[in-house]
């Protein structure tokens, strides 16, 4: 079998008249909901302890002390199952050549004329900034997060340490929130997108328009199907 | 058709996210705390004071013992707490570390509760009650005084001097014990007597 | 204490030297902390080790455990050689120009008389001249050489500074310093306060210890002046209080005394017992013994005390040896001679010398009675706790019982602090579970020996048969009545002496004070001195006014002082010859033509004109002694004496060891060590943390003081591998201890001319009961021997060895 | 809330307390400042501001204060072992609010030995660091007399408090998962009585009144210790952290790290500052701008779609020619 390049095992066209590729399998999908799922649990316990005027959102969880208490857990659930869908999309998220013109014509893209553009793999640069961001910032906030977690590790580090740690993890907070903003923004916007994650597959239009490398990759193991 | 559905969604999803930001930011939404600021509750409303002394060193310090109940009614009082009194021309109202934790030692887990007894070579006390106790004492002290009261010496004066049993009396009991005390143990013709002077 | 606690805030210097104020009364030392910052007081710490009290010093001196004579000596030889004495004071108030005999000499350390087979003194000579009139012969110009001033100025002259460093380790500078300092308050409107504890009792020549500064205070005219005094820091609440109630071998109430074997019959008691003046019109106050000693007989016996049997004296016991002490008693114990034991509130098996001797003589006893409010080791000598206390419970018979008593906060009564203030208390808690009161466990006892005796007869049941009992209810006689029999009531009408028309108290009623005791039976009470304190006015210890005029710290109106609520002793001698007090600013009291007048009660009648009658009216003189005749078993002077157990030999005698007439029993003298296997010097004391062995049951004071530890000097820890915080064993010729080592700066080595002396130090707070971590005592070290006078035990010099301990112990 | 407006702070720690039944004189309305409370109403009265002195030149560490306090607070402190040091317990904990610290230094110039021993606790700082940092809303209070205290319905235990103070002194329970410091007495401060360690210490180093008071107090120290030879003797009331209300006479003001290393120049650490000031603000700006940016360009900008030549693009790709349809 030839080797992939831009898509990775599980894709694949599902449906020929009309066209619908299968981008995500049920156990990523799964896995990307958990990962989404705790980081909303913690960015709204996280909210509630970084600024007095979101402190209400601790009545989501129960109190202050509930949210004191489960707002680390969450974070190390977040950590492992983001560490596993680590593990199935690093590859794909590796910088390539065309990143750079994409990055550099980013105002068509936001126009919506691609057609001008390279021909792009499973993900374009965007993507994959985020997923880059994400990889960076959650370990940044789990070894932070671990620094201050008063009640399993009240004297692991000094307390001026203590203080750094606290400063960095708000501020890694504030980033992953943004980069977390700009991912859900994207997903909207760029209609068809989210049905990948939730019914696991896009149109071939979508494909065809976004990730046209992928598509042909994966149409060209379509034509070699079973024929031969 | 799904298109204008998830926008909906997503128009709501970020109307949330900006209300509960901006209104924060602009100071709207302010926290509230649950539980008003307050002191503890005085723990010494209603309680019965005594005037006492401190019972270690011979400072003497004057306290204050504050009790639920009142022994001088009659009642039934539970010591809550001791402090200095701060009338008292010595102390006034200061306490050493001992004297300031004297309540402790008044409900101290070794304190005795019940009369006990160790029998010759047993290996722990068993509890006996106050008149057996007493009796056993009362006639160990006969009969020795009986057998080795010295009446006599060599040259027939009167001794009476009862050496074979000795009395170590305390140092922090009243003058009226220490009086007590002092009366029961010489008419007896006990010489064995000393207290805790020396150390 | 001569003085009230409140009073030391007048003063202008302290010395604290045998003793720890600020560790073992921090309250009282309060009133050094006022006059520090009140009058500019300065404090002066003499110690082996740098205190509490040395952390808020302004000069400290460190000194070898047991070489204080040596130290005060030289005080007092400086003192002398530059003219820092109070002069009117010595000549008028001291004993300094009486002249002694011609044979009394000090050689060798040792002072005329000495019998080293009997190991004591012929004192005949230690006297003084006595005239044809029968009056000591005095020379107030002090230029006999035989005079009490020349004999001391010569005795004094061996202690140099140098002997000092020599002797006492101290740095010659310091002692210098130190004594410059004491010099300036020589002058009349200057005062110092010594505040002394058992760091000098507690050694074979503890008495001496104590002498030497009060003759110091002497010189400079300290004594019975606001601000100064010898202040002795008693202990426990009521050890001043058990100490004037006699509660001694050979005490009666009232420091009156138990008749010797060589005093068959009364004339006999009180015929060495006349006191006689020795100087013409002083008052020898001693000369109302009888008074005080009838009344005491009427308050044991009633009317079975009676002139026909001399008011029952044989009822008394009479002393075949000086004392039977603790001591003795268990010797006499360890030699299987007692049968019967009881501890009231007294916890002797951590309290008393030599603990293996102890739990050895405990073994012995048949019956053993324990009464406290606390578990004590005492109670559970029997008992099995590992190396804390490896005994063989089994092989141990005697039976033990142990009775639960309520504790201060439940009972009413009275106690005697150190300034001899008698304060009453109430009761504010229920007693827990059964425990009961002492007054009643006595009670209990002795109603039912009473009734064996008058079922069943017995040998001598006079004594206890006759015992007055006219409490309301037997069972339990209340504070109030025993309070009252020990005030005296008067039982005929009680007249006055001079004018016997006039009615003091009609009979039935209580005595004003002990100058209405008399000795024809007319009056009976318990306790002479506290007479006073319970009268018809009602109970002064009672008394709660804490007004102070004029803030002289006095209060007056707050409970009672004994004697007559007097606040300051002998302060009479706060005045010059005239009646005017010696320093204006710190008036006592002063004569005002007729009669003294002051804030205080007069030591003498207030009308006896100044200059005829002495300030020390106990005294035969009318002086206080810089000389003490026959009164002290080791001296008329203090002389330099080694501990028992020292690392030096004596320089004045290297053949003479400890105290020449200390009594040492024969098995406990094969126990001494020498330097060659125990080459370091040991102490014990307390920690502010802890109350002996009491506040180890206490949750809180605990946590303060978990464990126990001994201090070392960095260098002796360098010099035996010991590390902070680790193991250590600390063993002498008697016994073995493992602790934690606290190294610390505040420890440092002595030199002791050529010889580097390392002190160990050892707190007493930890035993195998109670809430704190089991631990020892140093009593499992220390020697067997007491005070020559008093048999006070040497805890606070002796020998041992340590080394680096590995492995938990078990807690 | 019931307070005696006649009642003001109390004037020392040298009275017995009240056995009546009486209001207590401090809470809500005497609050000037809560944390995470940034908008908090006005107090309704200013209470004269109160301090403790403790002059380390006057005390001998016997630990009365330990006691005391253990006994008021009703708290259990550990029975630990012996390390070798006198301090016991070993450091502050939840069960002690307060801990005598000793030192032994060997003084250079005089060549005299001092035991410097100094009584820790917390420092009632004018800025309290514990405040600033704390997340949860009126868990930590500081009322118009000084005092800072927790109100520990209200805290969360996440140890923020512990970052926040520059002196090190909240602990954090871990049988409670609440945090505790010495409330300088709060509850007996409320009835017009001083703290029981003031009311307790035998030398009185440690005096409580109006702050004035004990300024002046301490100055006539200073003076005292500057005529013993101490001419560095001073008061040690920190400005970085606006002043505190307890604080201390040294005898050597000019080292005060000699004293078991009380901080030079105590400040809430800038760490902190950043923390809570600038990140906190801006952050959550940046995330709420972020949000609005991407609610208005979904409402206003165009959405990227795909167009049906897409899709047949793809059917091409996938499939260059279909079967014919069927008709």
């Amino acid at each position: 079998m030839a080797k992939r390049i831009f898509s990775q095992p599980g894709d694949h066209i599902e449906t020929t008249a009309p066209v619908t590729v299968s981008r995500y399998r049920g156990f990523t999908r799964a896995n990307h909901w958990v990962t989404a799922g705790s980081l909303i649990v913690l960015l709204l316990s996280g909210m509630a302890l970084f600024h007095p005027a979101l402190y209400f959102l601790t009545g989501l969880f129960g109190g202050g002390q509930a949210t004191r208490w489960l707002h680390p857990f969450v974070g190390v659930l977040l950590f492992f199952s983001f560490f596993i869908l680590f593990l199935q999309l690093w590859r794909l998220n590796l910088p390539r050549a065309e990143d750079v013109t994409w990055v550099e014509n980013i105002g068509d893209v936001l126009k919506g004329d691609e057609e001008k553009l390279p021909e792009l793999g499973k993900y374009n640069a965007g993507q994959k900034f985020i997923f880059w961001a994400m990889s960076a910032l959650i370990v940044v906030l789990i070894v932070s997060g671990v620094m201050v977690w008063e009640q399993y590790f009240p004297h692991l580090v000094s307390i001026p340490a203590r203080r750094w740690a606290m400063l960095v993890h708000s501020l890694a907070a504030v980033a992953i929130i943004l980069t977390f903003i700009l991912h859900v923004y994207a997903a909207f916007w760029t209609r068809g997108t989210l049905r990948a994650m939730t019914r696991g597959t896009v149109t071939g239009g979508w494909a065809w328009k976004h990730h046209r490398k992928w598509l042909r990759e994966l149409a060209g193991r379509e034509r070699r199907g079973p024929a031969e | 058709m799904n298109i204008d559905l998830s926008r909906r969604g997503f128009l709501k999803l970020a109307g949330a996210g900006v209300a509960a930001t901006s209104l924060g930011a602009m100071g709207f939404g302010e926290a509230e705390a649950a539980e008003q600021a307050h002191v503890r509750a005085f723990k010494l409303a209603s309680m019965t004071e005594t005037r006492n002394t401190c019972t270690y060193c011979s400072v003497a310090c004057g306290i204050l013992i504050y009790s639920k109940g009142d022994v001088a009614a009659g009642e039934n009082a539970v010591i809550t707490h001791i402090e200095g009194d701060a009338d008292h021309p010595t102390n006034r109202g200061t306490l050493c570390p001992k004297g300031a934790a004297l309540k402790d030692i008044v409900h101290s887990e070794t304190r005795l509760t019940a009369p006990r007894i160790r029998r010759p070579g047993a290996a722990g006390f068993e509890e006996i009650s106050w008149d057996e106790a007493l009796d056993k004492i009362a006639r160990a002290l006969k009969d020795d005084r009986d057998a080795n009261m010295v009446l006599t010496n060599d040259l027939g004066v009167p001794v009476n001097r009862w050496t074979t049993t000795g009395f170590l009396a305390a140092s922090a009991t009243t003058n009226e014990t220490a009086w007590l005390t002092y009366k029961t143990v010489r008419a007896m013709g006990i010489v064995g007597f000393d207290n805790q002077a020396r150390v | 204490m001569t003085n009230p606690w409140t009073d030391i805030k007048n003063t202008d210097l302290v010395i604290v030297m045998g003793g720890n104020a600020a560790e073992a009364h921090p309250c009282g030392f309060k009133w050094v902390t006022e006059a520090k910052a009140r009058r500019g007081a300065k404090l002066i710490v003499v110690d082996p080790r740098f205190t509490r009290t040395a952390s808020v010093s302004d000069y400290y001196a460190p000194i070898r455990p047991g070489s204080d004579i040596t130290f005060l000596m030289a005080l007092i030889n400086w003192m002398i050689q530059n003219d820092r004495v109070q002069w009117d004071y010595v000549r008028n108030f001291t004993n300094a120009p009486f002249i002694v005999k011609d044979e009394f000499g000090w050689s060798d350390g040792l002072f005329s008389g000495y019998d080293p087979e009997k190991r004591d003194y012929d004192k005949s000579s230690w006297d003084y001249v006595i005239g044809e009139d029968g009056f000591a012969q005095v020379d107030m110009t002090l230029q006999n050489p035989r005079c009490v001033w020349n004999l001391l100025k010569e005795h004094v002259s061996r202690y140099t500074p140098e002997l000092v460093a020599q002797v006492c380790g101290t740095p010659k500078d310091r002692f210098l310093h130190i004594a410059e300092m004491i010099g300036e308050c020589a002058a009349p409107d200057k005062a110092m306060t010594s505040m002394y504890a058992l760091g000098w009792t507690q050694h074979s020549k503890g008495a001496q210890n104590i002498r030497g500064m009060a003759m110091l205070q002497l010189v400079l005219g300290n004594i019975g002046v606001r601000g100064g005094g010898m202040n002795a820091l008693r202990g426990h609440s009521n050890i001043q209080g058990l100490t004037d109630i006699g509660l001694m071998s050979n005490l009666l109430p009232g420091y009156m005394n138990v008749p010797t074997e060589a005093e068959p019959d009364l004339a006999t008691y009180m015929s060495s017992r006349a006191f006689k003046p020795l100087r013409p019109g002083q008052t020898s106050y001693w000369q109302n013994y009888s008074k005080f000693f009838v009344s005491f007989m009427k308050a044991m016996w009633g009317d079975a005390a009676t002139a026909q049997n001399e008011w029952a004296y044989h009822w008394l016991p009479k002393l075949d040896v000086p004392t039977y002490d603790v001591l003795r008693m268990f010797e006499l114990m360890k030699a299987g001679k007692v049968n019967n034991y009881f501890c009231q509130g007294f916890n002797p098996l951590l309290a008393f010398p030599d603990r293996g001797k102890l739990t050895e003589a405990f073994s012995k006893l048949k019956l053993l009675v324990v009464m406290d409010p606390l578990e004590t080791e005492t109670a559970r000598f029997w008992e099995n706790h590992g190396e804390h206390n490896d005994v063989d419970t089994a092989a141990i018979q005697t039976e033990v019982i142990q009775l639960p008593t309520t504790c201060f906060a439940e009972d009413d009564g009275s106690l005697v602090n150190s300034g001899r203030w008698l304060q009453w208390h109430w009761a504010a808690g229920t007693p827990p579970g059964q425990s009961k009161r002492d007054t009643w466990i006595m009670s209990q006892i002795f109603q039912r020996v009473r009734t064996l005796y008058q079922d069943e007869g017995g040998i001598l049941p006079e004594p206890i048969l006759n015992l007055t009992w006219d409490y309301a209810d037997p069972e339990e006689p209340t504070a109030e009545e025993l309070a009252k029999e020990m005030n005296g009531r008067a039982l005929a009408d009680v007249h006055d002496l001079k004018d016997t028309a006039k009615l003091l108290t009609p009979a039935g009623k209580l005595l004003a004070n002990f100058s209405q005791y008399r000795d024809d039976g007319s009056t009976m009470g318990a306790c002479w001195i506290f007479s006073g304190s319970w009268t018809e006015d009602g109970n002064m210890m009672a008394r709660r006014d804490n007004a102070d005029p004029d803030d002289v710290g006095l209060f007056p109106n707050w409970t009672y002082a004994w004697p007559l609520n007097r606040r300051i002793l002998y302060n009479r001698a706060s005045a010059d010859l005239q009646g005017k007090p010696w320093d204006a600013s710190r008036k006592l009291m002063e004569w005002d033509g007729e009669k003294w007048a002051g804030y205080d009660v007069p030591d003498i009648a207030p009308t006896s004109k100044p200059g005829e009658v002495g300030p020390f009216i106990m005294n035969q003189e009318g002086t206080s002694r810089l000389f003490t005749r026959g009164m002290m078993r080791d001296g008329p002077f203090p002389t330099h004496m080694e501990p028992f157990e020292s690392p030096i030999a004596n320089v004045f005698n290297p053949e003479m060891r400890g105290n020449p007439v200390a009594r040492v029993f024969v098995d406990d003298a094969e126990q001494f060590a020498t330097s060659d296997e125990f080459p370091f010097v040991a102490t014990s004391y307390r920690l502010t943390e802890h109350f002996h062995y009491w506040t180890k049951n206490n949750r809180i004071n605990a946590a303060l003081q978990p464990e126990f530890f001994v201090e070392i000097s960095e260098e002796l820890a360098a010099l035996k591998g010991i590390t902070r915080g680790g193991w250590v064993r600390v063993w002498s010729k008697r016994g073995s201890v493992k602790a934690k080592a606290l190294v610390t700066k505040r420890l440092k080595p002595l030199q002791c001319g050529d010889k580097t002396v390392y002190v160990v130090g050892i707190p007493l707070h930890w035993g195998f009961v109670g809430a704190a971590r089991k631990g020892w005592g140093p009593n499992s070290l220390t020697p067997f021997v007491g005070d020559a006078n008093v048999e006070t035990p040497e805890f606070k010099a002796f020998l041992v060895n340590i080394e680096p301990a590995t492995g938990e112990a078990v807690s | 809330m019931t307070t005696d407006p006649k009642l003001d702070s109390p004037r020392t720690a040298v009275a017995n307390p009240p056995i009546q039944p009486m209001p207590t004189n401090l809470g809500a309305g005497d609050v000037i400042r809560a944390s995470a409370m940034p908008d908090l109403a006005p107090p309704t009265r200013e209470l004269t501001p109160v301090a403790k002195l403790i002059d380390v030149s006057k005390c001998i560490g016997c630990k009365a204060c330990q006691s005391a306090c253990a006994e008021w607070n009703d708290t259990h402190p550990e029975i630990e072992h012996n390390t070798g040091v006198y301090e016991n317990p070993h450091d502050l904990t939840p069960e002690m609010f307060t801990l005598m610290r000793f030192s032994e230094y060997d003084n250079p110039e005089t060549g005299d030995l001092e035991w410097l021993i100094r009584k820790d606790g917390c420092m009632h700082c004018v800025d309290p660091g514990c405040l600033k940092a704390c997340p949860a809303p009126g868990a930590i209070v500081q009322y118009s007399n000084g005092i800072v205290d927790f109100i520990h319905e209200n805290c969360i235990g996440c140890g923020y408090c512990v970052t926040g103070c520059p002196f090190n002194i909240p602990r954090i329970s871990q049988k409670t998962h609440v945090s505790y410091k010495c409330t300088l007495c709060s509850d007996r401060v409320a009835v017009g009585q001083g703290p029981a360690c003031a009311k307790a210490c035998p030398t009185q180093a440690i005096v409580f009144g109006h702050k004035e008071d004990m300024i002046a107090h301490a100055e006539e120290r200073v003076a005292d210790l500057k005529s013993r030879g101490y001419e560095n003797a001073g008061i040690y009331d920190p400005e970085g952290v606006g002043g505190t209300h307890v604080f201390y006479v040294l005898h050597h003001a000019d080292k005060p790290a000699l004293y078991s290393n009380l901080p030079e120049n105590p400040r809430i650490s800038p760490v902190v500052e950043g923390w809570k000031g600038v990140t906190k603000t801006l952050g959550l700006a940046a995330i709420g701008l972020a949000a609005v940016g991407s609610v208005l360009h979904g409402l206003l900008g165009r959405a990227n779609t795909v167009s049906a030549e897409d899709e047949h693009e793809a059917e091409e790709l996938v499939d260059p020619n279909p079967p014919p349809e069927r008709t």
